[in-house]
């Protein structure tokens, strides 16, 4: 067990550090620090070329698919800098963290060639067409269908349903969706992976209002959307084993920057603390540090749980992350309105709210998305703890 | 000893249950909550005059309804189920206690009936070298109360509104986070002469100027009870009809827990509640502590509902549409009303003869 | 809604004040604020006594049988000026509180005559027979088997099994023992309610050590145990109603006696806080003030369930306040730890625990009998809110 | 950066395991805390001489194998998961780290090759005028190091163990709640010099004594990370074989749920207390908010798991017969030990850099 990185790997960091010193001036300075979902989204398009255009925006993928081959201690070093910087929320994380990967590791060669080039350069954006208001927790009750058709290019795929929570939809060039394309199926069974074109006419995206007061999610509505018939990945049928492993992916070198993140709001709190004199009430030093320490056993089981990426089996952490950070996220920020007092409860004229307030709020929703803390609770318990399963109806 | 509710006491439970059907739907609410003066004036006038809400605690002498502050309590209570802005609290019960509890028989006998009669809403400011952050309803206000607590707890009555007053007084509307109870800074502008009522100043002053806090604290209890309440409700409603996994998600035994503890944090503060408005009539030295036990128990019963009601409803109760986000907003604006949970509890342990200092 | 009392109703307080400080003294004065449950048994049974002959051992009972016929208010004052002057914790409890209203509420005329006047007189003392090792939440899963047989003297009921968690069986002169009288009978169906006298060769009482050290409860086992035919209440076969009965009894006004007792262990708290400079930690005045405010309305609910018994409905604390209470408490044990600091930790040379350190000990019972929280939220939901029952294997 | 185990790392956790099974049932734990030294000879023997155990942080040269803290941490969580009483946490962690970290290799010569052998236990006693209270193992241990915080932080260690300096010193055992880990309290007698060797006084001998406590915490926590680990294992072996209701206890929700945030607390610590053992490592610095990290982390899923195991025995674990009793004490016990959760947290709050001046 070690946690120091090599002289080598050091020299690593030094490049990209530098490189991101370097690029995020001019046009790009003022995306420094921008986590919103929407904010300032067509410079930070330019800012995933400008990644992608250096061989940053996929560091973990081959090198003919605009990659690095990075090994895991450089992917954590790369999360860590690009962090440190304060680099943008990355706008095309859903294409670079999710349908790459899928498409790396259940696509055709084919769809490798036209699809993965293009995310790791910035050129296309994707979303994730998952959810659906029947099918929250209840994952694979899905609804959209999708039947194959003679179109006026050969066969295509068309789409009829909805999806909801699906983000940065207004930017996507492309949607991965789950569709049922065997009609009398059921739960698991009867689904399909379909890669589809944002851009047509069948398609109608509406911004959610959330109550934060902002649209970070929109619904997406599929009346009669087509997808060439290629555009599946795996077998018809057989989608719902490939949008799981999309699922499991989420579990990588991303938490990483999520904890720098955190991490960089706690600093704020702290500094409020200190700037409003709340850091002298033993009550708020003690939270602070209960927060710390959390972040501390999240970037330590993110270290135990990278480190074990090859071993196939799952290891504690990879079970109880996800309601960890959330849970600790939702403390956080409850604690940053006790540091802010009254003032925390202000607005804007036009209710635009502070990081802080905004972290209050949208924490909320780090509980519910991604499977709920009910849901990741049923998931510890019966696969980590081998009770029994959680009866159907 | 009897602690339960008078059949007269039921009655006004359900007229007020009833006004809600009419006044509060969600619409209504996001309506009033929009408007200028904060409240929505055809409600208020339905709650103040049709109901006469607004004297409940002014005496019969001055045209009051005379009732104790577990009445009002109950009618608080109905009225926190739903979110509707008004300025019921700091007109019905701030200002008429500080009223009340003065000994100013021609102060009493020019505001309380006009009061009573539901003519006017009263906002009432604690100024600190000469601003008052928070208070609430002074936008809205027809009559202001300042008070000056460095300059002697100095008591002026401003007839007519903010709007009256732009020589000596700045009131500026805050937009804030919850936006269902309107709330201003109020600030004196320097080197002006207040032209208002002069009523009174010293320690009785001081004192009345608490008691209307204090007793404002029991009828934001009232009102956080009643909104948690409505939380576990909605909640309950809503689990049983939502379906997951081929069942409805009420019958997963983790979410019923849930509910249940939501049940246990309300039935707990309703006691605290209703004891600490019958011990402060029957027992007024009390009122410090029973303020305190109060609000703080409710506070911290609606901080927990209101953020169960969110998860359990999912995604949904995270929109703007839903109204679980009102619930929750108003949840973390009542902790930290007037004084913070955290001060009200230090209350109780001075009361307690908790020696604050430091052991040598 | 009022919570004063009337002029008659103080007189009748400063009557049973006088009394109780009276008898308090002499060969009782050193029973006062004695709550262990086994503790100076044999001068607690002659107080017993004391109380009986004065008529004040079970005030609400009617005249003919030792009571007062006591109102509900004065049954508060009662409990409050009992708790006040410390008077011991009552080793009749099981017969006052339990099997005498049992009695009146579902007996036969000589089975009253025969049983409540030695209750009220602290003549006969009461253990209770209900949980066995397999029947602990799932109360009703009862082994224990009572058949009628001809004995000596007429028919008799013979009683086969073993019951547990039996709280003073060592004292008990009588048990009342929910006992599986048909065969083949499953759950609530074929149980009956005995009335078994304890002093026979048929019963054997085994201590349980308990995590204090301690032996607060006591194994019971019934091997050929016999009482006569009529000793029987209710009708054979339907004991499950005459248990339900009388586990409803418990939510009554001992209620208040037992708030009385946390109140002075919160005294006792504060106290200790003051003596040794934790009272001025912000963190513990915190603590102490949320017991404060758990205490109260504690006192409040239970002055909501006793103005409400009359009503035929229950009243919402009447759902929640068994869990709150026992939370309340565990939590009340856990600051009086913090409030002793390490010294809380020290035991007596033969593990003798202080009344603080066993409050933290024994407080982790309070969640587990009489309803496990478990079984307390099931019951909230089910009943109270109206969610799906749990279905049974 | 590598944070998984390595194979020479796993075969020590394993041979550890076997130790535990030989030597740690519930019977020999209960043995071993009625001995009047409080530990048992024999397994004491079996874990410092046969496994070699007590120089596990002994250097190499010293006839230790001369490894790190996260290899210790490694056999600690192990035994923690049976709470066997034994001096090795003040022997092989808390004296072995003060007598490193002090640069006196007369004094590293005399006594770390005997520690390595398993030849002594050692206790570590910290004064304040002349009495240190709750001191770790000085009732049967053969070399006791007092340190004179209030005297300039004089060191001095007395060989041969408290029966050999009757004169100078009073060694009390202290019947404790917890009584796997045996307590005393260790007195100067008036006017009496103490007869043993002078190591070392002033800062440097303030921050080896700070040290041994700071990398006993971290070995504190391992221990109660193994332990929260056995609370929850036994308890899932419990609800899957306990039926009430016609099910499996285990298959219900509500105690699942119970169970699954055992586990979230459980690994939150264990990554808390790996990565604060390679941190003193790699970066020494960042000891004292490390040992903070660790401990509390660590003490707080212990309380939590093994309050959670008693609840869900019900009845039987509440018993003397059953362990679960013997874990609820050893984390109440492990809250407290050395310092506070508290003070420990306060320690991390200023390294934060937290201002603790009131602001004016």
């Amino acid at each position: 067990m070690k946690l120091s990185f090599t002289a080598s790997q050091e020299t690593f960091r030094t490049e990209i550090s530098e490189w991101l010193e370097t690029r995020l001036t001019g046009a790009f300075s003022d995306i420094r620090g921008v986590t919103s979902q929407t904010a300032a989204a067509q410079r930070r398009i330019l800012w995933e070329q400008e990644l992608g255009r250096a061989r940053w925006s996929a560091i973990g993928w081959p090198e003919e698919y605009g990659g690095r081959a990075a090994d895991l201690a450089e992917q954590v070093i790369f999360a860590e800098e690009y962090a440190r910087a304060r680099a943008p929320g990355r706008l095309g994380h859903m294409g670079v963290e999710l349908a790459g990967p899928t498409i790396l590791a259940f696509g055709s060669n084919d769809q490798k060639q036209r699809f993965l080039p293009s995310i790791s350069a910035g050129q296309e954006m994707w979303c994730q067409g998952y959810s659906e208001p029947n099918a929250g927790s209840d994952l694979a009750n899905v609804n959209t269908k999708a039947r194959l058709q003679e179109g006026p290019s050969g066969k295509q795929w068309v789409i009829e349903g909805q999806k909801i929570w699906t983000s940065l939809a207004q930017f996507a060039d492309w949607c991965f969706v789950i569709c049922r394309t065997e009609p009398a199926s059921q739960g698991r069974h009867g689904l399909s992976y379909l890669l589809v074109p944002m851009h047509q006419p069948g398609i109608d995206i509406r911004p959610i209002r959330q109550m934060t007061g902002e649209s970070d999610f929109n619904e997406v509505f599929f009346d009669k959307a087509v997808t060439a018939e290629e555009n599946i990945v795996g077998e018809p049928g057989k989608g719902w084993q490939v949008a799981m492993g999309t699922l499991s992916f989420e579990r990588g070198v991303s938490t990483l920057a999520q904890q720098m993140h955190f991490r960089n709001e706690l600093s704020e709190i702290i500094a409020l603390a200190n700037a409003n004199g709340k850091s002298s009430e033993p009550l708020i030093r003690q939270r602070i540090a209960k927060a710390w320490r959390g972040l501390q056993s999240m970037r330590a089981s993110a270290l135990r749980m990278l480190s074990h990426t090859d071993a196939g089996t799952l290891t504690g952490p990879q079970f109880t992350y996800k309601i960890f950070w959330a849970s600790w996220h939702q403390q956080l920020g409850e604690l940053a309105m006790d540091v802010m007092g009254k003032d925390g409860e202000m607005t804007g004229s036009d209710y635009q709210l502070s990081d802080l307030t905004r972290l209050f709020l949208f924490s909320r929703a780090d509980t519910i998305y991604a499977g709920t803390n009910q849901i990741q609770r049923n998931l510890i318990a019966e696969r980590a703890l081998g009770l029994p399963k959680e009866p159907r109806g | 000893m009897q602690f339960e509710f008078t059949q007269e006491q039921t009655m006004i439970r359900e007229m007020v249950l009833d006004f809600s059907r009419d006044h509060a739907s969600s619409q209504q609410i996001r309506q009033a909550m929009a408007t200028e003066q904060g409240y929505d004036q055809k409600s208020w006038h339905a709650m103040s005059v049709d109901l006469g809400l607004a004297g409940l605690l002014v005496p019969v002498e001055f045209g009051g309804q005379g009732l104790e502050l577990i009445d009002t309590v109950l009618v608080f209570e109905q009225l926190g189920g739903r979110l509707l802005p008004s300025p019921l609290l700091e007109t019905a019960v701030m200002a008429v206690t500080l009223m009340t509890s003065l000994a100013d028989e021609a102060l009493q006998r020019k505001w309380l009936p006009r009061i009573a009669a539901g003519d006017c809403a009263v906002a009432f400011a604690r100024l600190d070298n000469g601003v008052a952050e928070y208070v609430i309803g002074a936008q809205g206000a027809d009559v202001l109360i300042l008070c000056e607590d460095d300059n002697n707890h100095q008591l002026t009555i401003l007839d007519g509104g903010p709007g009256h007053h732009h020589g000596a007084i700045k009131v500026s509307r805050l937009t804030m986070l919850d936006q269902t109870r309107s709330m201003s800074r109020v600030e004196m502008l320097p080197a002006q002469k207040l032209n208002g009522y002069q009523a009174g100043k010293g320690s009785l002053a001081a004192a009345a100027a608490n008691r209307a806090h204090q007793f404002s604290h029991i009828a934001l209890a009232a009102e956080a009870v009643g909104a948690a309440q409505s939380c576990l409700d909605m909640t309950v409603d809503y689990v049983k009809e939502r379906h997951q996994f081929g069942r409805a998600i009420g019958s997963f035994q983790a979410v019923k827990h849930q509910l249940a503890d939501m049940m246990v944090d309300i039935e707990a503060a309703r006691s605290a509640v209703y004891f600490s408005a019958c011990s402060v009539s029957e027992n007024p030295a009390q009122l410090p502590e029973m303020a305190s036990l109060a609000r703080v128990q409710a506070s911290e019963a609606l901080t927990h509902c209101a953020a169960e009601m969110i998860q359990l409803h999912g995604g949904i109760g995270f929109t703007w549409e839903h109204d679980a986000h009102l619930y929750f907003k108003r949840a973390r604006s009542t902790a930290t009303l007037l004084q913070t949970n955290s001060e009200l509890d230090e209350i109780i342990a001075e009361q307690l003869g908790l020696n604050s200092q430091v052991a040598s």
